[in-house]
């Protein structure tokens, strides 16, 4: 076994084994679980570090070029394979997830939001990194469904026991509403399965694999892109998103914004884009249409928002638009926007949740008529609140920035008139998040100091937790806005033997 | 024509029209009494039909055995020996479910045969029959023998409340 | 890939300063103060050099980004106006670093103000120095931001908050238009270098496209009409900031972008007409607001716009040397003109110049540096002003007889001359008036007898801008200088502007009487006015004080409609279509109820099931696979 | 012999018994509409016995032979249950033999 | 002919163990555990002798008795059967120790009750190898008629003695038109061997005959697997029969009835595939889909499960519904397409008994109670409660335990392998309307029991491993019925077992799904 399987491994066992041990300690050793899984969490950060690209790329004619692969038999007649890879395309995505995991587990040593249990909850958050980082690293299509799967219940767990007054419904709500994307899934990976014999994404991007008929892939194509649009979420699919956010606890809501909702877009370009080309070729104008109108639509109802996370969340709806505008191009530059812009959007919006999440234990309260004056009172919350909002509406030199900007320029690239329209709503979509986004920070931080926000007191200035996971995704904003190649320059060659495929 | 379509049209006549008895009428012991002619006009169907064998067992295990347990426990659930109103409910689904099944399977078996003729063959008797349960029937033949045991068991054990309360304890 | 070490320090120098002093606590006051004066100098030090140095072309820059095709490099281009320019800024954001220093001496957030400033600083020059539009428009956004956080830095005004959100957002609507502008050049000429978009070979419909989106941004950058509304309302931010973003950064940056780019603008006629006809409504427009305001800094922020007026106005007749010549006089006056009504509405405590009055006799330093800084504002003959504002005259009226540069048709020319001529008038009018409501007559409160110098780190730089104002223009006279501000100094790099400057940019004729007559004329009628008494309330006046209801028509066309679709939105969204998700949750369990109560009865029920079902099935089946 | 003839009794005597089993509320009077069903059944067998020829000589009436065994010892074990349903409840109504309770709404 | 006594082994033994238990009751009169323990050793012999047997197989190679001719065999033992019997009487052996609290409470009489299960058992071992139609509706009635007793064996229990005269009568109702369809079906090919059925050149004008027999014959065996519309009876039935006797139901019952519809609808229908596909196809969509809508609304945790069952025939069923598309008709489609079936039924069966034996465990020999009754029952005894997630998740096709993912699996890939992509997208929306009600099941563990209303959210392992209260206070606060069970061995046991059968069947799906793969 080579270092690189065993690493590979190690991304998914070390946190496997986290989450049992910590699960398995006694009530009285809360304490000690957390920190035992925080060790686990980081550990598996530092092995995802380890991960190197070749120095010589491979030579094949194949569209996916993993650094290091392991593919081990499991289940034939379920055309099952234990095959995990990652290339540059997902590497960016299986190291945000170890970060955010690690940055929650220790956020979770100091604070854990009601009903306590800590452990509990720093094993589930284990367990949830297990089940994305499996999605991103599976290279076998029935593997990748189900790692897809393995993570809707612990979240449903999350939501619904450390969640807010409404978590039930929530929860609910968001289960059944992902597995309905889910079993979507299942269906589409089986058509495609059964339609080209194989399940390995490597071979399946193999040209010489037969490649499906044109209808067989058009119809693969809409299974796994609703599926996957449930995930990301796409507008109209996305009405779990809010309901989950605002109930869901501040750690929960950050690993869903921050790489739950990854898992859908991810999918999208590496399945649904990556085994059924053609017919991704010929949905593309339908999926663009759509993410502009999330843009758009996302960008309206924050301005009619009334509640923080509620607001943040349609954000997210707005900022996978432009994901999903940049993967529906089709085209290198778009996707290599739709990457970045997936990375940015992770850190950002983490960073925004945290950030939520530390008013709200601070004022318990999200409605921003009751919030107001915060930097009177909290400098320093309020400062980090207005760089990750600037952050979010896409200022340039911040992270948010690339992803958003060179989405509207693949859509120029494309040309021809529906691309053109698309790329300037898109634009104007981006002048609507600005205006939310002020709008929210002339709310909370600016203005005279309401009485919950002027009681703050002691308070106000930020907790040992809140600084140890904070700093991080403040410093990798803006990392990311003035070195873009920390993400583009893995993904370059996979991107571009994709766009091939298209001609662009 | 020949005799046995006669005695046939006449023998089920009988079985369906006191089969129709069964299912209407409104005293429970007929009811009973009614289902005997049935069964027995059937045996004689089965006779006409060369199956000897077929029509003593029907004749011993049913009108000997079945309809006295029915009418057994007709008594035993204290029907009342008049008429009684309340036997029967609302009566048109059974019309609709009944003529259904009834012309439908009728049709079938009618465009199916026509009006095409057999001879009869060699009657089923006793020795023939045995034969062919004895050579080739022996598993089913076994097995239900368990199935009786287990009926027979599970009757008496069901019937009197004092076994196994002969346990407790 | 080199880049010209000059220009990356340039904006670098600010930029890591600034973010430096953000992490500081509010009231770390003197390393604030050291980071931002320092980082201030330091600019100006490397301006100072750079500008010596002389034009510099553009470098092959550092690719910081690839997008498929598309890079994003980190270049720069430090030609000639660059070079002169930066000083400027440099030159007035060191002025304001410094001012500041005693004009904040008692607020707690002073720490980040300077921060801000510094990264306000930064970005202008990135803008600048860059060699790439999509790193112009990194500074370009930055410093969009910049002024949102530092016009709403003071707390004490409730208005602050509302003049800073409006100020980013009617520039970022703006900025729209300037992305997809910079968008489609990248995209049609492959690569987002200015130096190979000037090169590539575009056609006519793109570089019209990609200009007229660019002025969008231009416009609200520069505070054209009709995105003008945000810059008076701007002044609810501290004076300081109000002068650095009038004079030297945020509205400079779009005159100077349209004459970095002024290669493509000459490409385009309707590019041009646009101009043209933008600069002139806005330049009366505003002198004729300035005309009506009180408030001593809303006529200055007036003033502003109709000044930036002029500027569009001279790139509009072809002339970017002269808008850029107004640009660099502009930023001297301007600011010595905030920073010394800073001086006044610090000893009076007001901004209404209805309560002030007599102000000459007690604080002489700034009465006599703020005249020549009207004066220079009026174009009176020898300060500043009238050297440059004579210039974009002239090459207005060189458009309107057809000898002049730039494809702009007579007739749009003749319209910029005349509104320019017209202003003149106005602004002699409202800067006479002013001028003595201000320091004129007798005190008319208590705090304006009582009014005083100000402290020497607010004079100090008073006195500095009082330089530039009074000489400056005779820069204009010599050809080197001239030649700098047309960018052509250095033979023929690539992508050099076409233009040349034979002859002087300033240089005095007959026509410069006309302006001389009406400054004259507007003076005089405004000096026969008694400065104490209040305007007339007219419906004209009224017009004028609200600068023609513009505000007012922007929000009923722009901010309620989109406010409403908002709500509508919010309402589909939670109504239809997650209505329609709860609806088939809700519908599932209806059925299940509706089973269930079906499936609510006795044994017979069951019975029937089976035999209907059998013959129901049976009947389906038979006829589908058919039977018969 | 023309087998329709036996053929269709055994349809029309199925239908019957049918009937009965649905209007039935009797537990006795059902079980004996059961029988009726059954022995249609059967007749179809014996009938097809004479009519077709089998695969296996005497397979229908071997077929029926255990139909008519199962039935009674369906009937056998039927009576004794209800038998015992009637002491508990003192009553043999189908119709009170509940499926599944009213839900809440 | 000859006859393999080898191939009848299991049977013999499984007889035997019926007299056996009889005989201990009358030699040992009121040792229960006596009987008990001979009836489990003989069951174990039967799975003992079941894979003795099918061990000695040579590979592809088969054991038959009587047979007439090179197929006409009424009986077949090949590796299939063998796995077959060896699962039925494992699951006898399971629901036997599932009794033992209800034996020891004497509400039933220890021998009888053995010697019944025992009886449906071999009737059940049978079933696996028949080949024939007399054979096959044996073999049934003798799984079956010992359940009727079963249910009601309980003295003086009202429900139990209503629950059983459901159960009897639509069960004749519908063995009898079962007993139609194989009539019709003779009287069209004048064969009772499967073979001879399979083989027969059916003449034009009896081809309606065979088809609408093989109609009648599904429809009626859909009662076994309480498949819509022969599924009313399930609830009622397994409400009222004693829990270990549900289970049985629900698991053995309904894998006799999978066992009985493949042979019938496959081996035996050949010339009329197509009929027998659409007739499933209908079974299983109507199955499911008012199976899962019903259990949305149910408030009894039997009954819940009951109705999730009758969803789940439908999911057994859809497999081979797939038969109908002709793309599914392919030899090799048939195969996959059996195979499914086989591994969903060997899936549901490991998950199915392992929820009713950890409810067993919770309640003892006391009826399933309500689904509220079950609140907190995660502080108090946090391993049955996660016996019990992974079962109800697992039957909603979701981790943690992957037995039930996989189960969907095979399902989906099948039904698509056939080209049956409108049945996969039904199976999979049915799954979402699943989830809904299993989870929220699942969720009332977590909940605090119904007097502490201060714990309301108080949920997860941790309620059970702490407990946010006092423990006292959360015993006193719980419902009587739930202070923590004193479980007996041979219930944990047979708990254990099958929890832990299901979390190694979710790491190894390869073990089943190369057992179905022997089907067919």
């Amino acid at each position: 076994m080579t270092t690189g399987q065993t690493l590979l491994l190690a991304t998914l066992l070390l946190p496997a084994i986290g989450a049992l041990a910590a699960a398995g300690l006694p009530a009285r050793l809360d304490r000690a679980g957390r920190v035992t899984g925080t060790v686990f969490a980081a550990a598996t950060f530092g092995v995802t570090l380890l991960f190197r690209p070749p120095d010589a790329a491979p030579a094949t004619d194949a569209r996916i070029a993993p650094w290091t692969e392991l593919d081990l038999p499991w289940a034939p007649a379920l055309s099952l394979r234990f095959h995990l890879g990652i290339d540059g395309i997902s590497y960016p995505l299986v190291v945000l997830t170890a970060l955010l995991t690690m940055l929650c587990c220790a956020y979770c040593l100091w604070r854990v939001p009601e009903p306590g249990r800590g452990r509990l909850l720093v094993a589930l958050l284990l367990v949830l990194q297990v089940g994305i980082q499996g999605v991103f690293l599976s290279l076998d299509l029935v593997l990748f469904f189900v790692f897809f799967e393995v993570v809707l219940l612990p979240m449903y767990a999350v939501i619904a026991v450390w969640g807010g007054p409404d978590r039930r419904r929530a929860a609910r709500k968001f289960v059944l509403y992902t597995l309905f994307g889910s079993v979507l899934l299942l269906v589409g990976v089986f058509v495609v399965v059964s339609a080209s014999g194989t399940g390995d994404l490597v071979a399946l991007g193999d040209p010489a694999v037969r490649p499906m008929t044109a209808g067989m892939q058009l119809l693969a194509f809409v299974l796994l892109a609703v599926a996957f649009a449930v995930k990301s979420p796409l507008w109209p699919l996305h009405t779990w998103l809010p309901a989950a956010h605002t109930e869901a606890p501040t750690v929960g809501s950050v690993i869903l914004a921050g790489v739950l909702l990854k898992m859908g877009t991810y999918g999208l370009l590496r399945v649904a884009v990556g085994v059924a080309p053609d017919g991704a070729a010929r949905s593309a104008p339908v999926l663009a249409i759509l993410a502009t109108a999330a843009i758009i639509a996302g960008g309206l109802i924050c301005l009619a928002q009334t509640e923080l996370k509620r607001l943040i969340a349609y954000s997210s709806v707005g900022h996978m638009g432009f994901v999903l505008l940049g993967i529906a191009t089709l085209t290198a530059t778009g996707l290599q926007a739709a990457l970045i812009g997936n990375i940015a959007h992770g850190i950002v919006t983490g960073l925004l949740f945290f950030i939520a999440g530390g008013i709200k234990d601070r004022l318990h309260t999200g409605e921003l008529d009751r919030l107001g004056g915060l930097r009177e009172t909290a400098p320093a919350l309020s400062g980090v609140l207005a760089y990750a909002a600037i952050a979010s509406l896409g200022l340039p030199g911040l992270a948010g920035f690339w992803g958003e900007a060179f989405a509207v320029v693949a859509a120029f690239e494309r040309g021809g008139p529906l691309w053109i329209t698309l790329g300037v709503l898109a634009a104007v979509g981006a002048a609507l998040a600005a205006a939310y986004f002020l709008r929210l920070l002339r709310r909370v931080t600016h203005g005279p100091a309401t009485s919950a926000v002027a009681g703050l007191g002691a308070h106000a200035r930020l907790g040992p937790g809140e600084l140890v996971a904070w700093s991080p995704l403040v410093v990798l904003t803006l990392a990311l806005g003035i070195l873009p190649p920390l993400v583009l320059s893995y993904s370059a060659d996979p991107v571009a033997a994709l766009a091939e495929v298209f001609g662009r | 024509m020949t005799t046995a379509d006669v005695l046939i049209g006449a023998l089920g006549a009988v079985a369906l029209g006191s089969g129709l008895l069964v299912v209407t009428t409104r005293h429970v012991v007929r009811a009973g009494l009614w289902l005997v002619v049935a069964l027995g006009a059937i045996a004689g169907l089965y006779l006409v039909l060369t199956a000897e064998l077929v029509a003593w067992v029907q004749v011993l295990l049913y009108v000997g055995a079945v309809v006295v347990l029915l009418l057994f426990a007709v008594m035993l659930t204290r029907a009342p020996i008049g008429a009684s109103d309340d036997l029967d409910r609302v009566r048109w689904p059974g019309l609709l479910v009944g003529a259904g099944s009834g012309a439908g399977l009728a049709a079938l078996l009618i465009d199916a045969f026509r009006w095409t003729r057999t001879d009869l063959p060699e009657p089923g008797t006793a020795e023939r029959l045995g034969a062919a349960l004895f050579r080739t029937w022996v598993l089913p033949f076994e097995l239900i023998s368990v199935l009786l045991l287990a009926a027979l068991v599970g009757a008496i054990v069901v019937s009197r409340p004092d076994i196994g309360a002969r346990r407790r304890g | 890939m080199t880049v010209d070490p000059l220009g990356a320090a340039l904006p670098a120098i600010p930029l890591a300063l600034g973010l430096a002093g953000l992490l500081l606590r509010g009231d770390r006051r003197v390393p604030a103060a050291v980071l931002g004066v320092g980082g201030a100098t330091a600019a100006l030090g490397v301006a100072i050099a750079a500008a010596a140095r002389g034009p510099h072309g553009p470098d092959s820059g550092h690719v910081i980004a690839e997008f498929g095709r598309l890079a994003v490099t980190f270049g720069t281009w430090l030609d000639g106006p660059a070079g002169l320019v930066a000083v400027a800024v440099a030159v007035v954001a060191l002025c304001v670093q410094v001012y500041s220093v005693a004009y904040l001496h008692d607020d707690d957030r002073y720490a980040p103000y300077a921060a801000q400033v510094s990264l306000f600083t930064g970005a202008m020059l990135l803008v600048v120095a860059s060699g790439d539009l999509i790193v112009m428009l990194v500074g370009w956004e930055v410093m969009g931001i910049c002024s949102y956080l530092l016009i709403g830095h003071d707390r004490r005004l409730p208005e602050a908050p509302r003049a800073a959100v409006k100020a980013f957002l009617v520039t970022r609507v703006g900025d729209v238009g300037f992305l997809l502008g910079i968008v489609l050049l990248g995209v049609r000429a492959g690569s987002f270098r200015i130096a190979d978009v000037f090169a590539a070979d575009l056609s006519a419909g793109t570089v019209t496209a990609a200009c007229l989106l660019l002025l969008a941004g231009v416009a609200g950058k520069s505070a054209q009409f009709p995105l003008h509304t945000w810059l008076p309302d701007a002044m609810a931010g501290p004076t300081p900031i109000s002068a650095l973003i009038h004079a030297a950064t945020m509205v400079a940056a779009g005159v100077y972008v349209v004459a970095r780019l002024f290669p493509l603008f000459e490409r385009s006629a309707p590019a041009l007409v646009v101009l043209a006809l933008m600069a002139s409504v806005t330049m009366l427009l505003g002198a004729l607001s300035a005309l009506g305001q009180d408030d001593i800094k809303r006529v200055l922020a007036w003033s502003t716009v109709s000044q930036l007026g002029y500027m569009t106005g001279a790139l509009a007749v072809g002339a970017p040397a002269a808008a850029l010549f107004h640009l660099l006089t502009h930023a001297a006056f301007k600011a010595l003109l905030f920073l010394a009504a800073g001086a006044v509405i610090h000893a009076v405590g007001t901004n209404l110049m209805a309560s002030m009055g007599g102000l000459r006799e007690r604080m002489p330093a700034t009465f006599w540096t703020m005249t020549a800084a009207l004066a220079a504002l009026a174009g009176v003959p020898v300060f500043a002003g009238f050297w440059s504002k004579d210039a974009i005259v002239e090459a207005a009226w060189h458009a309107t007889t057809g000898d002049g540069h730039g494809p702009l048709p007579r007739g749009v020319a003749a319209v910029v001359l005349v509104s320019a001529c017209l202003t003149v008038a106005v602004t002699a009018a409202y800067v006479v008036r002013l001028w003595r409501r201000t320091f004129g007559g007798e005190p008319r409160s208590a705090e304006a007898r009582a009014a005083h110098e100000p402290p020497w780190a607010m004079r100090g730089p008073l006195l500095v801008l009082a330089v530039p104002t009074v000489l400056l223009g005779f820069a204009g006279l010599a050809v080197g200088f001239s030649d700098r501000l047309v960018g052509g100094g250095w033979g023929d790099a690539e992508g050099a502007m076409p233009l040349r400057a034979a002859t002087p940019v300033a240089h005095l004729t007959w026509l410069a009487l006309v302006p001389l007559a009406l400054l004259v004329a507007g003076g005089w009628l405004a000096w026969r006015r008694d400065p104490a008494a209040p305007l007339p309330d007219t419906a004209t006046t009224r017009l004028f004080a609200n600068a023609f209801y513009l505000d007012a028509v922007q929000d009923a066309l722009v901010t309620r409609p989109v406010a409403a679709l908002a709500r509508a939105g919010r309402r589909a969204d939670e109504r239809l279509v997650d209505g329609a998700v709860d609806g088939v949750g809700s519908g599932a369990r209806g059925a299940g109820g509706l089973l269930a109560r079906v499936h609510a009865a006795a044994l017979p029920r069951a019975t029937t099931a089976v035999l209907g079902g059998a013959v129901v099935i049976a009947a389906v089946v038979a006829i589908v696979v058919g039977v018969a | 012999m023309h087998p329709v003839l036996p053929f269709t009794i055994a349809a029309l005597l199925f239908g019957i018994g049918v009937y009965g089993v649905v209007v039935r509320r009797n537990a006795v009077l059902l079980l004996m509409a059961v029988e009726l069903m059954l022995n249609a059944v059967n007749l179809i067998f014996v009938t097809a016995d004479a009519t077709i020829r089998a695969a296996v000589p005497h397979a229908g009436q071997s077929f029926t032979l255990f139909v008519i065994v199962l039935a009674a010892a369906e009937v056998g074990v039927g009576l004794a249950l209800i038998l015992q349903l009637y002491r508990l409840r003192r009553s043999v109504v189908v119709d009170e033999l509940e499926l599944d309770e009213e839900v809440s709404a | 002919m000859r006859i393999d006594q080898v191939a009848l082994l299991p049977t013999y033994v499984a007889a035997a163990t019926a007299v056996l238990a009889l005989l201990a009751d009358l030699v040992v009169p009121g040792r229960r555990g006596a009987v008990a323990g001979v009836t489990a050793l003989g069951m174990l012999g039967t799975i003992a002798t079941a894979i003795t047997v099918g061990q000695g197989l040579d590979d592809g190679g088969r054991r038959t008795a009587f047979c007439l001719g090179p197929d006409q065999c009424s009986l077949v033992f090949d590796p299939a059967t063998a796995i077959v019997a060896g699962v039925f009487a494992a699951l006898a052996l399971g629901a036997l120790a599932l009794s033992v609290p209800l034996l020891r409470t004497g509400e039933v009489p220890a021998g009888e009750y053995c010697f019944l299960l025992a009886c449906s058992m071999t009737g059940a071992v049978v079933l696996g190898g028949a080949r024939d139609l007399i054979t096959l509706v044996v073999a049934l009635e003798t799984l079956t008629l010992p359940l009727y007793l079963l249910v009601g064996l309980r003295r003086g229990n009202r429900a139990g003695g209503a629950a059983a005269v459901t159960f009897f009568v639509v069960s004749v109702v519908s063995t009898a038109v079962a007993l139609l369809g194989a009539a019709l079906v003779f009287t069209a090919t004048g064969g009772v061997h499967f073979a001879d059925i399979a083989g027969a050149q059916v003449a034009p004008a009896a081809e309606p005959l065979l088809k609408v027999g093989v109609i009648l014959l599904l429809t009626g065996l859909a009662f076994k697997v309480a498949a819509v519309p022969a599924h009313a009876w399930a609830p009622a039935t397994y409400d009222g029969a004693p829990l270990p006797v549900a289970a049985y139901l629900s698991t053995a019952s309904k894998l006799g009835g999978v066992v009985a519809l493949l042979l019938v609808g496959v081996s035996a229908a050949r010339p009329v595939l197509g009929t027998s596909g659409l007739t499933l196809a209908v079974l299983a969509v109507l199955s499911m889909t008012v199976g899962n809508l019903v259990a949305l609304r149910q408030r009894r945790m039997v009954r819940l499960l009951a109705w999730s069952s009758v969803a789940q025939a439908g999911y057994l069923l859809a497999p081979l519904g797939a038969l109908l598309a002709a793309g599914g008709r392919t030899g090799p489609a048939v195969e996959l397409l059996v195979a499914a079936t086989v591994a969903y039924a060997f899936f549901y069966v490991v998950l199915e008994f392992s929820a009713f034996g950890a409810l067993v465990a919770v309640r003892g020999a006391g009826d399933g109670g309500e689904v509220a009754d079950y609140r907190g029952l995660a502080r108090r005894s946090p391993w049955l409660t996660a016996v019990l997630v992974i079962s109800l998740t697992g039957l909603a096709g979701l981790p943690p335990g992957l037995a039930g993912l996989f189960a969907k699996v095979a399902v989906v890939r099948s039904l698509l392998g056939g080209d049956a992509v409108w049945l996969a997208v039904v199976v999979a929306l049915n799954a979402v309307i699943g989830l809904a009600y299993y989870v929220r099941a699942a969720a009332t563990f977590f909940g605090a029991p119904p007097e502490g209303p201060a714990l309301e959210g108080a949920a997860l392992e941790g309620a059970a491993l702490e407990g946010a209260t006092p423990e006292g206070a959360a015993t006193d606060g719980a419902s009587p019925e739930l202070v923590k069970p004193r479980v007996s061995w041979p219930v944990a046991v047979a708990v254990a077992v099958a929890a832990v059968v299901a979390v190694l069947v979710g790491f190894a799906p390869e073990l089943i799904m190369r057992a179905a793969g022997t089907f067919s």
